[in-house]
């Protein structure tokens, strides 16, 4: 998981909103870039039970594992270029949490390591999320969830990287 | 050291951080905790489930194994939930 | 593959340039809209021997047999939105060719469902590629790939939609 | 009924489509494949290999095989390469 990765990265843990319309077209296109994927969370209402999301992140660590995932990823497919963006503080209903941006020359390559990025970004970037309620009340942390675990364990085996 | 807790560990023990000088003997992440949950029943409370409590050595995810060495900092916290 | 779609559907085939961030922009989110996935393809210059691509398509079966695999996907996955927009006519190096977003409330399906749309369009949606040297010279009319046809493929068994 | 083609079978037929009065006995694509190919050696080289020319009947993938029906279009094209 060591190493730096040899394409344009940028990774951005913020506590503002943004827009990831904005973000996508901050990548310019490369002469071979031929496939870009973009993946954005966004904080669900559960049917008007909450308010928001509050997201705490463990600062430094956050930024340290983000960019050893991102490096993860470009040794597994041939990318030309990846911007993560993940907010934390309080997150409104419909606003986005988290965007992923992957850029390759194929689509194969782009599909898979955003997803790959995604499901290890749930599961090893250091955020706790806690619910607040549609009445502003604070309410529970978030567990981890067991499919989290088994989405990231389906890249463990190095095959799995096709 | 540095000991940083976050989410429902950092509520649980009741601080995000402290300075802790470490005493002898205490070589692993696991002997930490178990050194920690000495400590009073706040830490007894938060560590009582250690399938569901992480560590991180220096910003790197660590187990309970993992031996702290020279690092400056350590971290425990549940389950990540980001994303 | 007959059937309506029961989420909203935007499909576009159009010889004007796009711009995939506006695209993106104009999905509202409802409030169980958790994850939407785009996908742009844009035209590689392939170091410089290209100067576009001409893609000549079959008006009206392509609209068509969009609809149909959107349909499609809205049966297998639970969505809440799709796009798709591919264009026509001659495209320039650097510029976005097809841009596909799905939305759903979960990431694996806007996941799945962005990647088993392209996969299918390449092999069944009514567009040929030929190639427009750097020169300005008509070339060749691409060939279809092997590679695709596999990609296509693996959403033929019905358990491999989850 | 109208006949299409598309992409190189269009450029190897030299039109784009026709209006053709389909002949008795006509009742699949692949008769009428068989019979376009009858017509001329414009046809005979477009349609030379089979297993690259695909066919539409009212906007809709058909097969060889297909029954021509009461559809009012036809078209011939290579393998698909867009997205």
């Amino acid at each position: 998981m060591a190493g730096q990765a040899s394409f344009p990265v940028s990774i951005r843990v913020e506590e503002a909103p943004f827009d990831p319309t904005a973000e996508l077209a901050r990548l310019s296109g490369a002469d071979d870039m031929g496939a870009v994927v973009s993946f954005t969370g966004l904080c669900r209402g559960e049917g008007g039970r909450l308010a928001a999301l509050e997201l705490e992140h463990y600062p430094g660590m956050v930024e340290a594992e983000l960019a050893r995932l991102i490096a993860e990823a470009g040794r597994r497919w041939p990318l030309l270029a990846v911007t993560v963006i993940h907010r934390h503080g309080r997150i409104a209903v419909g606003e986005p949490i988290v965007l992923v941006i992957t850029a390759s020359a194929h689509r194969e390559a782009a599909f898979s390591a955003a997803a790959f990025l995604m499901d290890w970004l749930k599961t090893r970037a250091p955020f706790w999320k806690r619910e607040i309620a549609a009445d502003g009340t604070p309410g529970d942390w978030i567990e981890a969830k067991a499919d989290d675990d088994a989405a990231a364990s389906r890249w463990d085996a190095p095959e799995a990287a096709q | 050291m540095k000991v940083r807790y976050f989410a429902w560990l950092r509520e649980r023990v009741g601080r995000a951080e402290e300075e802790i000088a470490l005493p002898p003997h205490i070589e692993t992440v696991g002997d930490l905790v178990g050194w920690l949950k000495s400590r009073g029943p706040e830490f007894e409370g938060a560590f009582e489930n250690a399938a569901v409590v992480r560590a991180a050595l220096d910003h790197t995810h660590a187990s309970l194994d993992t031996r702290l060495g020279q690092a400056q900092e350590v971290a425990f916290f549940p389950p990540m939930t980001g994303g």
